[in-house]
């Protein structure tokens, strides 16, 4: 009852907030009379989107199947390589500079060499998926798992607890916010990445179905694509929202 | 000189020349024409840039963009065709045992999504296949599933991939071309928008003129092309750049290219695709072709810049 | 008497700092911390250590519970053994200054974390803590979050936490401080008689001379910083020991002396404003 | 003895001891493990390809860059003021806040025409593109960031009767600080891979046209030539931010 | 005379708190910090304020800074004017009980802080505290950190920032509870000192029954939780006062009074021990 309420009063100001939003782009579209070409109406999107529900579902299920599967991974990867950089400090420090080169390339460079790995299914979206991610959540982890202070690692330090002890008592709880934190920002560039690499190199989802209807000048279904797949990772929003709510409940 | 823009279909290379090299050599300034050259990319639509007025003109997709965006009521022209044949190709391995297109059948066949696959379904066709006798999948733009045997047909570009395949040591193949089994698309259309047409058809005839004649000059100086292709460009390769270049003048000068001259426009051809589309579903319903297709600016093209 | 304990010569000590020394920062800036202090302390002894604010009291006790390497001159010895950097931790129970609650923990459960890390299952842990909280005047506060608390709340729950941790050497650093004077008055005596059950060996710093007298077998007094050993002082008073033994004039005696010591080295940490 | 692992650190730690390191690597672990080309080309090949076209390559470098920093700028203080506004005004957050993620899931380059049109061919495409990129994780990161202000600090300087304006001045943004800087080391390869893709609308110079062009010609050392590039445009642009941070938001809130 | 200034019915109070209530929490987990708070504070006058730990002193502090609203039952009366919520922000000196430092901050500029949000400039703040450094003890940290600093130290720092935000009311929650007795009896004088010359009204926290007696015109003893006030003392010890004073007769007998009233109201948080 409560969970239901506080859900309502979250998605709430989101649908007002997005329902207007959509009314000034119709209203806006048809006073300017905007070519479909140049800026298709919200209306008129809906209304694709609903007639070619069936091709549209079927490609947002295996996106979001990518997309998430790759999150995982790619957070797993990400919260592993923060855990072993804490508990071997050399390694982090051999190892951050050889980070930041990779996270510094665009991961858009990296989809026809995974292409070319793992293959055109669904494989090499779940690698660069997880690539995208993985180093957000391990910036983000590490910093985080740097936060307590000396004082509070010392004091672990004299119960005699381990390195493993600190980090599973101390450290991991202190760094929930700045992970969470990471994952909403790899929410969102995983998505894009399987995406554009589906636009790139696959055999289904919403990235083909972009990709297709661009060249068929078909900007409607190239919009009602987008569309869903927003409202897909908008979903996937709430439910970190809600992730995020457990873990970090004290603040 | 009027500032335009042309907008082409890809990044600057060889498919490209006669554009590159009709600036170079002053062929558009001395036409009143003051042209930027516009590169294009993935997702970079040619016929949307050059309806909606951000470009003048375009070297646009093919018969079916034309087609497309005449269909969705872009207010689009088609003045000129670049390639008189099919440039696109299916490949397979020697060793596949596939020796005609009738052997597709049962196989894993891939081509572009973007257009490109209805020529197949065409060809599939008049070889007496149905699609559903073979598997159709997306082609990336990398020919390494191919390499890698992940399908055992590829679709390939006369002009590119091909080539691609040849530096990478890849020949033990055999190469069908749609053209073979009667079906022609005309591609690298050559496009401007109805306003242009109406308020300065002047320019559209001047564009028109200087490209054609910039063809010629590019076929006739092979060398001095290429440079001027590698000075447009970054981090082109000459060799892949000659090649192009050569196979684009195997295209271009096919067909009506020999007797009507470089840019005709093979309005058989391009009915043809059009019922093939409406047949495969791609269109809901046929366009007017002697709308979409002005064929007057090519008519009038001196004869000396067109034909080789 | 005083000889023998104070110097632990003969004794085997239980824990024994020899030349001790700690130094901040490099060059220009440097703060030496703690200088040359040498210390014994006995099995079962309860020391207290006063000195002047910012005198390197902390500091020490960082040292001994081997969080803080101590300077290469000197070494800290625990039952006979010179100990390596960080060799004692898990062996001291130890209570730092400031009560370093977690935030994501409740009371009972930042109670019970040492035991956890000691291994303990979270529920045994739980029962062993809870029994506690009536004896720390936090009834009922079991499921509260530190940032519910009290200044004296969060200490004491700090300071139960440290004696779930059962360990033969007691680190208590300024364990009251926070405490008003009777709730303090009480869990001094509750100290006095764990000490007294147990036999664990205590140091204690506070800052309340008469805390000091009170429960000390020993004063031990600090100079100024850079921090050393002024003095010690044995305390002989009886045990047993009463409340009203603040009161008698053997304790004002002692007192009388190290008010004395103290105040002459308190003026040094304000010299320069004398001066001015 | 003590020296040693320190000494050790410090050789690690050093960029371009770094930079031998994996040099090295590669140049063993290619022949050693028989790595095919496709996969990884010997880095002589990648070398040697890179060489080749090193005026291109510089000419694709310093455009690259100028397009990546100035988006990076703009989304910077766009992700900061936002991160503020949703921050000060929870009504917007809620509201607004889950839209921009979803907005962040829009595959910019499924638009290019519509960039194109928006914005023309000018320099102001890829910018716009760095900045919609970067614009998220500074949000995200300043909106943490000032969150976890301390409560009883905030009230300690509202009972110095400090303004809003001194309570965001002096205590919020130097606790969100650290945050806001993890946001910006996110956001500045974010804004480096804005430009790149933006760089894919119809432009002739930059890393993104080259690579591009590497792809589609299928020239596997030139696309590690590249990668390579980006990588060190990348690490030179976050070890800035890095030296900024080490520089002036060295503290850690308690 | 007591009557008089305690009611405060004939004199103008300067601050006046009229059945103060404070609630924590809803249903089943509220707790009640303060309850029914009567109180009256005169121009100038010296209150000290005692009570067992977790009894609601700290949250009677931040009701009076207007930092948290009281509960509508009552409200709290400054110079006549019953006070909106925050009303009274910025007009009066509040020292919390975690100092609250800065860590971005050195030792100087934390104790400009309040300064600054005046609105006086960087360089005449600076001035102003620099002088200061020496009468604090805290001489050539100007430009430490707080993490460098010990607890006492840090103490030190947040009650400078506190006098340098010069205001008729002060409101000091246990200032001196981490200096040791010499630095504290130093302090005390100090503030004596200051209070004298500038007549300020001050409201101070302690759980130090001497310091109480030893500061106060008046103690005010709070039961324990949930808090309200026990009774009042006034404290008619002559002024100036001197160290001596703490051995009287008339000391003496004060404080044994005021420590038969704590001890009961303690007991009462360690009840449920007692059952147990
Ligand atoms: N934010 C809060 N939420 C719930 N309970 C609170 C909160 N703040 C304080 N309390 C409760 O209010 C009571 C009084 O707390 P307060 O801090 O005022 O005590 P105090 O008299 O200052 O004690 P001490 O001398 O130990 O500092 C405590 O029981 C505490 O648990
Ligand atoms: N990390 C550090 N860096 C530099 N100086 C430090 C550091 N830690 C402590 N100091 C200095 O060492 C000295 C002793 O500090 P310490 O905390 O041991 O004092 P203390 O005796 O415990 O004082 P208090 O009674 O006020 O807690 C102080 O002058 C302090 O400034
Ligand atoms: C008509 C046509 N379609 C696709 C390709 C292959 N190709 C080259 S670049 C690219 C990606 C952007 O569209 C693709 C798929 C082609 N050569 N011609
Ligand atoms: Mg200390
Ligand atoms: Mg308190």
């Amino acid at each position: 009852m409560a969970s239901r309420l506080s859900f309502l009063r979250s998605a709430l100001p989101v649908a007002a907030a997005l329902i207007g939003l959509l009314l000034l782009w119709q209203l806006g579209a048809m006073l300017f009379d905007v070519p479909t070409y140049i800026l298709p109406r919200p209306g008129a999107i809906v209304a694709t989107a609903i007639e070619k529900a069936g091709l549209l579902g079927s490609g947002l299920w295996i996106t979001s199947v990518e997309a998430v599967l790759g999150f995982f991974v790619g957070t797993l990867i990400g919260l592993a390589a923060a855990v072993l950089m804490i508990l071997a400090p050399p390694l982090e420090v051999a190892l951050i500079p050889l980070v930041i080169v990779i996270n510094s390339v665009p991961s858009i460079a990296f989809v026809p060499l995974v292409l070319i790995w793992f293959g055109l299914g669904i494989g090499s979206k779940v690698a660069i998926g997880a690539l995208a991610v993985s180093f957000v959540v391990l910036l983000n982890a590490l910093a985080g798992l740097k936060r307590p202070e000396a004082d509070a690692i010392n004091l672990m330090r004299s119960f005699g607890a381990s390195r493993l002890g600190i980090l599973w008592r101390l450290q991991l709880p202190a760094a929930m916010p700045s992970i969470v934190t990471g994952l909403r920002v790899g929410l969102a560039r995983s998505t894009i990445a399987v995406i554009v690499a589906e636009m790139m190199g696959a055999y289904a989802g919403i990235g083909q179905i972009i990709y297709q209807s661009t060249a068929q000048v078909d900007y409607l279904t190239v919009w009602a694509a987008v569309f869903v797949a927003s409202l897909g990772s908008l979903v996937l929003y709430g439910v970190l929202v809600a992730i995020d709510r457990k873990l970090v409940w004290w603040r | 000189a009027e500032p335009v823009s042309v907008r082409l279909k890809w990044l600057p290379q060889a498919q490209f020349a006669g554009i590159y090299v009709a600036k170079a050599k002053g062929f558009y300034e001395a036409g009143g024409l003051d042209v930027t050259v516009n590169p294009g990319g993935p997702n970079i639509n040619v016929e949307t840039l050059v309806a909606s007025g951000a470009d003048t003109f375009g070297i646009a997709s093919g018969t079916e963009g034309v087609l497309y965006a005449r269909e969705k009521g872009l207010p689009l022209v088609c003045i000129g065709m670049s390639q008189q044949m099919t440039p696109f190709a299916y490949v397979a391995y020697t060793e596949s045992g596939i020796n005609s297109v009738k052997d597709f059948k049962g196989k894993k066949v891939a081509t572009w999504f973007t257009g490109p696959q209805y020529t197949l379904f065409s060809v599939l066709a008049h070889e007496g296949l149905a699609q559903s006798d073979l598997q159709v999948v997306s082609q990336p733009f990398s020919m390494q599933p191919f390499i890698d045997k992940q399908y055992d047909v590829a679709t390939v570009t006369l002009y590119n991939e091909l080539n691609t395949l040849k530096e990478q040591g890849i020949t033990d193949i055999k190469l069908f071309l749609p053209d073979d089994s009667g079906v022609t698309t005309q591609q690298d259309s050559i496009v401007t928008s109805e306003k242009m047409i109406k308020e300065k058809p002047e320019q559209v005839q001047a564009f028109l003129d200087a490209t054609l004649k910039g063809w010629k000059y590019a076929f006739e100086h092979k060398a001095e092309a290429v440079d001027i292709v590698l000075a447009a460009g970054s981090g082109l390769e000459r060799k892949h750049q000659e090649l192009m270049l050569d196979e684009i003048e195997k295209l271009m000068v096919a067909k009506l290219g020999t007797t009507e001259g470089l840019g005709a426009i093979d309005m058989k051809s391009i009915a043809a695709v059009q019922d093939s589309l409406v047949e495969f579903k791609a269109m809901k319903a046929p366009v007017d072709l002697a709308a979409a297709f002005d064929t007057t600016f090519f008519a009038k093209v001196p004869a000396e810049d067109k034909k080789m | 008497m005083l000889d023998k304990r104070a110097e632990g010569a003969s004794g085997p000590a239980h824990l024994q700092l020899v030349n001790v020394w700690k130094r901040f920062g490099e060059g220009e800036r440097q703060t030496v911390a703690v200088r040359n202090v040498d210390l014994a302390i006995q099995p079962g002894e309860f020391v207290t250590l006063i000195g002047p604010s910012g005198c390197g009291k902390s500091t020490l006790f960082n040292m001994i519970a081997g969080l803080l390497p101590p300077d290469p001159d000197g070494s800290v010895v625990f039952k006979g053994q010179p100990q390596q950097d960080g060799a004692l931790l898990g062996k001291i129970a130890f209570m730092p200054q400031r009560d370093l609650l977690f935030p994501w923990r409740t009371v009972l459960d930042n109670a019970t974390l040492a035991l956890e890390v000691e291994g303990m299952s979270k529920k045994a842990a739980r029962q062993k803590a809870e029994a506690l909280f009536p004896e720390f005047g936090l009834k009922g506060f079991e499921k509260h979050y530190p940032q519910q608390l009290s200044g004296g709340m969060r200490q004491r729950v700090a300071l139960m936490r440290t004696f779930l941790f059962e360990r033969d050497l007691i680190l208590l650093d300024e364990p009251f401080g926070a405490l008003d004077a009777l709730t303090r008055s009480m869990m001094q005596r509750w100290l006095l008689d764990i000490w007294a059950k147990h036999k664990r060996t205590v140091l204690f710093i506070t800052h309340d001379i008469d805390e000091a007298i009170f429960l000390g077998d020993k004063v031990v007094v600090m100079t100024a910083r850079p921090g050393t050993i002024k003095c010690e002082e044995t305390i002989t008073l009886p045990r047993p020991r009463d409340a009203s033994v603040v009161t008698t004039q053997e304790f004002m005696a002692i007192k009388r002396k190290l008010l004395a010591i103290v105040e002459e080295e308190s003026m040094k940490t304000f010299a320069a404003a004398g001066a001015a | 003895m003590s020296g040693s692992p320190n000494a050790l650190r410090r050789v690690l730690a050093n960029p371009f001891a770094a930079i031998v390191i994996v040099a090295l690597a590669w140049w063993i672990a290619v022949p050693l493990f028989k790595i095919e080309p496709r996969f990884l080309p010997p880095i002589s090949v990648v070398f040697a390809d890179g060489m080749s076209v090193w005026r291109d390559l510089a000419a694709g470098l310093w455009r690259t860059l100028l397009e990546t920093v100035l988006g990076f700028l703009a989304g910077a203080i766009l992700g900061i003021a936002f991160g503020v506004g949703f921050a000060y005004l929870r009504f917007l957050e809620r509201a607004f806040f889950p839209i921009f993620v979803a907005l962040q899931t829009v595959p910019v380059i499924a638009f290019g025409a519509i960039v194109v049109i928006w914005f023309g061919n000018t320099i102001m495409a890829k910018v716009v593109i760095a900045l919609y990129l970067a614009f998220f994780p500074v949000a995200v990161n300043t909106l943490r960031g000032l969150e976890t202000t301390d409560p009883q600090r905030i009230a300690l300087m509202k009972s110095f009767g400090a303004s809003g304006l001194q309570l965001f001045l002096k205590l919020a943004l130097p606790t969100a600080l650290p945050s806001i800087m993890i946001g910006l080391k996110l956001g500045i390869s974010l804004s480096l891979a804005g430009a790149i893709v933006g760089e894919w609308f119809g432009d002739t110079v930059g890393l993104g046209v080259m690579l591009l062009q590497s792809l589609y010609f299928e020239q596997i050392p030139r696309v590690w030539v590249l990668i390579v590039a980006c990588g060190a445009l990348g690490t030179v642009l976050y070890g800035f931010l890095a030296l900024i941070e080490r520089r002036f938001v060295w503290w850690r809130p308690d």
